[in-house]
């Protein structure tokens, strides 16, 4: 499937390794990532906070240029980036007033015809493939799934998972055979945008991420937002306390490209901050092929807990 | 030969001041055909009515003209006068010289000239009417309740009471609905059940009902007075003249797991089971899906995979080839009680345009119930025996956290209307809670509190006031798990600060919904529902528990959020309108409905598209060898209400709406040409 | 053509069918065929003159030709319409008829006139036909030959007639329908005029005038275009029958512009979708109502 | 035998209106309740539901002489009977865009939707189709449609009254 790629700045920058795990995991899936060509900034964080009709001109005329391409959907990887653009997609089509106005500003026709996707509503869609292709499964490694602000919000605007309750990304580290926990901060926010200004804040939110993760009994943090990787894993040696063990925070696509048998380098994750060295070194651990299905040896107990009878009252 | 009269009201001075109600007389006078032409200063009064009777009886009139008010005002009292001298009322018809007329013209001559055409129109319609019989149809004296709520127990008893025969069909193996469910009921906080169970068993003792339960209405045919309903019957496994209900089958049972629908998830039955040891029926039924019989045989096997029940009924009940049955029943009168379900707060919605709420947690942590829950832990006859404990640990609860307007009243969840019982219940939960648990902590998140209704307000003050319940205006954003304590995360709107409370139980007021399924039995029974799946009623104000079709009648939360007084009141409400309508043997209609000639009928049946009632049948034309001639419409003149769409839709004319054929209009419109 | 004629000996020889109903050459260009004999088969033909619509005769109404037993008809895309306007309205079992369809490159306007298929020629439906290859049909035979010529003229000529001023509109129809003999040539051509009695007949009150007076004339014109509004299939036979040359195809164009526009509809061979008679929507337009 | 002709005014139109039982008639009532003044050029032709209104009451009604027409029922969705005004509706926009089509000027025909409450916009719609057809002329002098008068006429005749009618 071909997919128009539209990196943002952050992975040609400080998230390298995500741009680079990526296109190593898109051949094995079935994807041709093709990059957009002459994009330019998505207008990210400052634009919507200071000129409503630039915010939505900057995303727009990298959609339409990605239109020109001969695109119909654009995947962007970063969390903000895909935010942008499918903010301003929604802002043209419910707007005319603006519509209107688009194309004289970006010099281009404005058709709307390209979808913006982010990277688990793309993984989440190879799933099938993803499982075939698993040669290595992550058995045994326990992943906090983490969304952040922007993947799924708002609502009408992210629509490809439930904003309150979402299990894309668990659904992905699920085929790559690790298994997600569940646990309480899955949609905080971890400081964004104010890990310069307000950086004690950012410290404080990414604590009590990084605080309930562990508590959750995950080997690993799990994300698909560069902004959140940076605040949790560049942060993170100022964040933990003595004796504390730091916790690995992984792209999905670093994830993914584990579980479909690449190498550690090439998945960029020599570049992290906190050592994912350990973590890569159980994934690669050989393991027992999985055992074929049984019933259980021993019964279950007589009366499950009362949460499974709830369930089934809903 | 058409011997008209025609009788022109003065009105006093309301027609007189402006009409010359000599001269009209005198003009319609000279119409070929009008026999007899006055006019009088009251036509509506006793002397005004005896001239036009005595007129009937000396002139030997075919037909009267009265030109006075609107027909709207006065044409009842001129037909009665008209039957009273023997003529047929439908040849009585009125000219309208007073609103059309005389009040919005001041030019006398315009006016009057326009009152003697007026009248001519009227004139010429007269000579082409011919008598009309109202439509006698004969009632079925028998009347079908769908749902066994408290709505329907209600109405079946009235009814019943009234002397009509009832049956009550219910889905569940038992009557009872969620009134059965409930702790205690607001604002009196008397016992659900000690009030509902003898109702419950007056139904099934009465001797006027008959009682079909886990049955479920299949099809419905026919109109007011004449419905044919099929019911099914689904296969109980036991057969209910020989079961006893003493209750060994369900000891025997080997599946003890099974979540309790009664109980709301909190309590397991087993496969073979009654709902509630008070269940009306006490027959048991089997559980297919979850039966070990049932389920070896799904998967093939072929031996027995249990037997346990049929080896403990001593009178050889239990019967597993028993299969679902159908019942055809006559009535003239259906009442609509379904009753309501409550919003999923989970993932799972009944429709893409209503969704959870993921944020609250429900389903994932278990401490975090809905109000139908929390009645179960607060019954005596729930799976705690009335004692507040959390489904988690099976600790009491020091905290707890009541939601309101959990689905209600949020768009964005595509709920847009007000629950209207959840504030009461609410109250009533945190003052049942603190009457249980002394030293607990009850506190409410709230929107607004809606207590309209008698000793409402009163009610949740008492909560405040005397039983200690926190009230927080504000919305919860997040619930989540830490250990055994739910965190609450909620905004107080009225301090303008974030709230963060460490609960041990978060309980729910979730949204009422219309059943699932409403709109298939709505479709079924042809009545219109709104957006929601609510049924509409035929009037907001003046006909809350009719519908659009009728014969068929509405009470309870199938219409729209209701407590246990308004049911019972639309229950009784829908008693008095079908025991009226039983009060008669026959039911009276006017008889300006269309009617099909069948041998210029080509059979296309635009008309049968265009009838907003589906009073258009099909009726095959045969030779007398009964070789099938052809197909064409024909109207059922007890369903038909007489708009006369048919008519103008027909292109061939074969169709004629009495009363306003095409023969009288076209006289009115050249009577215009003279 | 061979196909065409194997077909119809093959129906007719099986039994499937008792007559089939096509063209054939007669003295005059081509005329209708009752083919009951296999061996008369041979006779059928199709081609550009083929321009008669010949469902009329599948009627319950023409007796004649239903006593010949059942019938397999020959139709175009356009004809196939009709068939199924006669199954929508409950006039026809589609199972009763073996429908064999033509593809169709467009017929002249009069075969009578003996003439090649030309732009000057070509029937006024037919350019930018969308119905060349019928859907309807058991069985759809020949090779689908080049499109149609030329453009529409008839859009062009509504154009034309609502530009002018209302009464100058109604001077030229009043000429129009002013020749008007009230022969009725129009309903019995029509495929979807099958009343048993047709209303313009009906005499208790006598809604349309039956002398060919222009009163008369105007409510049978307005009435017999407006029964079929949104019914029509545009075949051309009602203009095509008519002795008179009176261009009521402008007419039956005219509402079958208003149904598509405001109502979305198009006719069709598919009897499922429904007409837009009988139907309604809450949010038809509804802009000339005050 | 219609309304006085105005001497300066030397033509004053004929309507006949078309309306439904229960809106529309029930408005006009109300006007007339609230004596509101207007023209009186229109007689009405009361019927049940502007469903029953065939396009040829409307032709019928300028063969014998009408200059305009009016046609008003219920509002969408207020209908007596549910839905017979949509199903009028679709039927008079054949009906409109044919007539005008074959040359009859727009403001003939008004069509309306007058619910029962609305006694002020009833007279409206009588005053201005008034004035659009006064504006607009006879009717007859369109050519091809002028009239013979139309005597009275009785189903059930040989009477001497139809005579007497005859003679007038």
């Amino acid at each position: 499937m071909r997919v128009g790629y539209y990196p943002g700045c952050s992975l040609h920058g400080t998230a390298r390794e995500f741009d680079e795990s990526l296109r190593a995991v898109a051949g094995p899936l079935g994807l041709e990532l093709v990059e957009v060509d002459d994009w330019s900034c998505c207008g990210a964080t400052s634009a919507h906070a200071t000129n409503h009709l630039l915010s939505v001109a900057l995303p727009a005329r990298n959609l339409a240029l990605a239109a020109e391409q001969g695109h119909d959907q654009v995947l962007a990887p970063c969390a903000a980036c895909y935010n942008r653009l499918a903010s301003a997609r929604h802002a043209v089509a419910s707007d005319a007033a603006l519509a209107a106005q688009i194309p004289d500003l970006i010099g281009r026709p404005f058709p709307n015809s390209v979808t913006a996707r982010n990277v688990v509503e793309v993984l989440r869609e190879q799933l099938g493939t993803l499982r075939k292709k698993t040669v290595r499964p992550l058995a045994g490694l326990k992943i906090a799934c983490y969304y952040g602000c922007l993947l799924v919000r708002p609502s009408e605007v992210c629509t490809f998972d439930d904003p309150e309750a979402p299990v894309s990304m668990e659904e992905v580290v699920a085929a790559t055979g690790a298994t997600a926990v569940a646990w309480n901060r899955r949609l905080d926010c971890c400081g964004g945008g104010f890990s310069l200004s307000r950086t004690g804040s950012v410290v404080r939110l990414s604590r009590e991420i990084l605080d309930d993760a562990r508590a959750a009994g995950a080997d690993a943090i799990v994300v698909a937002c560069p902004m959140c990787h940076s605040n949790l894993d560049f942060r993170q040696g100022a964040l933990v306390r003595r004796g504390e063990a730091e916790l690995p925070v992984l792209f999905l696509s670093e994830l993914v490209g584990l579980a479909l048998g690449l190498d550690a380098r090439t998945l960029g994750l020599e570049r992290h901050f906190v050592s994912t060295k350990g973590f890569v070194e159980r994934a690669m651990a050989e393991k027992p092929a999985p055992a074929p299905k049984q019933p259980p040896a021993v019964k279950p107990a007589a009366a499950p807990a009362p949460a499974s009878a709830q369930k089934e009252a809903v | 030969m058409s011997r008209i009269g025609v009788f022109v009201c003065h009105c006093g001075e309301n027609i007189g001041r402006t009409v010359d109600g000599a001269r009209v007389a005198e003009e319609l006078g000279t119409l070929p055909g009008v026999a007899h032409s006055v006019d009088y200063k009251y036509m509506c009064s006793d002397p005004g009515q005896a001239l036009i009777k005595q007129a009937i009886t000396d002139k030997r009139l075919t037909g009267v003209v009265v030109a006075a008010c609107s027909p709207h005002m006065h044409e009842k009292t001129f037909r009665r006068a008209a039957a009273g001298a023997g003529l047929n009322p439908f040849l009585c018809e009125m000219a309208n010289i007073r609103e059309h007329c005389s009040w919005i013209h001041e030019d006398r001559e315009a006016a009057t000239e326009k009152a003697i055409d007026l009248g001519r129109l009227i004139v010429e319609k007269v000579k082409r009417n011919v008598p009309l019989e109202t439509i006698r149809i004969p009632v079925e004296r028998r009347a079908l309740v769908i749902g066994g709520g408290i709505a329907g127990i209600q109405a079946a008893l009235d009814i019943a009471d009234g002397g009509a025969e009832v049956i009550l069909v219910e889905k569940e193996p038992s009557i009872g609905g969620h009134m059965s469910q409930l702790s205690e009921t607001f604002p009196t906080l008397d016992c659900s059940q000690c009030i509902l169970t003898p109702r419950m068993v007056e139904v099934y003792q009465h001797p006027r009902i008959k009682l079909m339960a886990y049955s479920e209405v299949d099809s419905v045919e026919g109109y007011i007075g004449n419905f044919r309903v099929r019911i099914r019957q689904k296969a109980r496994s036991v057969d209910e003249t020989k079961c006893n209900g003493c209750g060994a089958c369900q000891k025997a049972c080997i599946v003890k797991n099974v979540p309790s629908e009664f109980d709301a998830g909190l309590g397991k039955r087993t496969a073979m089971y009654v709902p509630f040891p008070q269940a009306v029926p006490n027959i048991p039924v089997i559980d297919r899906d979850r039966c070990a019989y049932f389920k070896g045989k799904a998967r093939g096997m072929k031996k027995d995979a249990c037997g346990k029940c049929k080896e403990a009924c001593s009178r050889g009940a239990v019967d597993f080839t028993q299969e679902d049955r159908f019942v055809t029943e006559k009535v003239g009168a259906i009442v609509v009680a379904t009753g309501f379900d409550l919003y999923s707060v989970g993932k799972e919605q009944s429709s893409p345009g209503v969704k959870g709420y993921g944020e609250y947690g429900y389903g994932t942590i278990p401490d975090v119930i809905d109000g139908l829950q929390f009645e179960r832990l607060a019954s005596a006859s729930g799976p705690t025996a009335g004692k507040i404990l959390r489904p988690s640990d099976g600790k009491e609860p020091k905290r707890i956290v009541f939601l309101q307007c959990v689905g209600s009243r949020d768009p964005a969840k595509g709920i847009d209307y007000c629950s209207k019982v959840c504030c009461m219940y609410v109250a009533k939960h945190t003052m049942l809670y603190r009457h249980k648990v002394h030293d607990g902590e009850a506190t409410v998140f709230y929107m607004d509190v809606r207590a309209a209704g008698k000793g409402y307000e009163e009610f949740t003050r008492r909560a405040v006031e005397e039983d200690g319940a926190v009230y927080v205006r504000g919305r919860v954003s997040r619930i989540w798990r830490e250990g055994d304590v739910v965190k609450v995360l909620g905004f107080d709107t009225l301090n303008g600060t974030p709230v963060a409370i460490d609960a041990d139980m978060v309980v729910l007021a979730t949204a009422i919904k219309p059943r699932k399924g409403i709109e298939t039995l709505a479709q079924t029974l042809s009545v219109s529902y709104d957006r929601y799946g609510f049924i509409n009623e035929a009037h907001p104000k003046l006909r809350p528990v009719e519908t659009n079709t009728a014969g068929v009648f509405v009470a309870g939360a199938c219409q729209a959020p209701r407590d246990i007084p308004d049911s019972v009141a639309m229950a009784s409400a829908t008693a008095a309108k079908i025991l009226g309508l039983f009060s008669n043997e026959m039911l009276e209609r006017e008889p300006t409905v269309a009617r099909v000639d069948a041998a210029l009928c080509a059979g296309c049946f635009h008309c049968e598209r265009v009838c907003p009632y589906g009073a258009v049948e099909h009726k095959e034309i045969r030779d007398r060898k009964g070789r099938l001639l052809k197909v064409v419409a024909d109207v059922n003149p007890g369903v038909c209400q007489g708009c006369g769409t048919c008519q103008a839709t027909c292109p061939s004319k074969s169709v004629e709406l009495m009363g306003f054929t095409d023969e009288q209009i076209y006289a009115e419109v050249n009577a215009l040409a003279l | 053509m061979r196909e065409l004629r194997d077909l119809a000996a093959k129906l007719l020889s099986e039994g499937t069918v008792q007559v089939v109903i096509g063209w054939e050459d007669g003295p005059r260009g081509v005329r209708p065929a009752f083919v009951t004999d296999p061996a008369a088969a041979r006779n059928l033909v199709f081609d550009e003159r083929c321009t008669q619509n010949l469902v009329p005769y599948l009627s319950p109404r023409r007796a004649h030709v239903a006593k010949l037993g059942r019938p397999a008809v020959v139709v175009k895309g356009c004809d196939a319409r009709a068939v199924a306007g006669l199954v929508r309205e409950t006039q026809l079992k589609r199972e009763d008829v073996v429908v064999i369809g033509v593809r169709c490159g467009g017929v002249v306007a009069d075969p009578s006139s003996l003439e090649a298929l030309s732009p000057a020629t070509v029937a006024d439906r037919c350019p930018g036909c969308t119905a060349r290859e019928p859907h309807l049909a058991d069985h759809v035979v020949g090779e689908l030959p080049p499109p149609p010529p030329a453009e529409s003229r008839r859009d062009a000529r509504i154009a034309e007639l609502e530009a002018m001023a209302p009464q100058a509109r109604w001077t030229f129809w009043q000429e129009e329908l002013g020749r008007c003999v009230r022969c009725h040539a129009c309903r019995e051509a029509c495929p979807m005029c099958f009343c048993e009695r047709c209303v313009a007949d009906k005499t208790q009150p006598q809604w349309v005038e039956s002398s060919p007076h222009p009163r008369g004339n105007f409510a049978w014109h307005v009435t017999r275009a407006l029964h079929q509004a949104g019914r029509c299939i545009d075949c051309g036979e009602c203009e095509r029958a008519c002795p008179v040359g009176i261009p009521l195809g402008l007419l039956n164009r005219k509402l079958a512009q208003v149904a598509s526009e405001q109502f979305g509809h198009v006719p069709t061979d598919d009897p499922a979708v429904p007409s837009p008679v009988g139907a309604f929507k809450k949010d038809d337009p509804q802009e000339f109502i005050l | 035998m219609h309304a006085t002709l105005d001497k300066e005014s030397p033509f004053e139109p004929r309507l006949t209106a078309f309306v439904c039982n229960w809106c529309t008639y029930t408005g006009a009532d109300l006007a007339g309740t609230s004596r509101l003044q207007m023209d009186a050029n229109v007689r009405i032709v009361r019927l049940p539901c502007t469903g029953r209104i065939d396009p040829l009451f409307i032709i019928k009604a300028f063969e014998r002489g009408a200059d305009g027409v009016i046609v008003s029922g219920c509002h969408p969705a207020d209908c007596h009977y549910t839905t017979g005004n949509y199903h009028a509706r679709r039927r008079f926009a054949f009906f409109k865009e044919l007539v005008e089509f074959l040359g009859l000027p727009e403001g003939r025909i008004t069509f309306s939707w007058v619910s029962a409450s609305e006694g002020q916009k009833w007279r409206e719609i009588v005053n201005d189709a008034t004035a659009r057809v006064r504006a607009l002329g006879p009717f007859a002098s369109y050519p091809g449609t002028a009239l013979p008068a139309f005597p009275a006429t009785d189903p059930h005749p040989n009477s001497i009254a139809t005579a007497k009618g005859a003679a007038r």
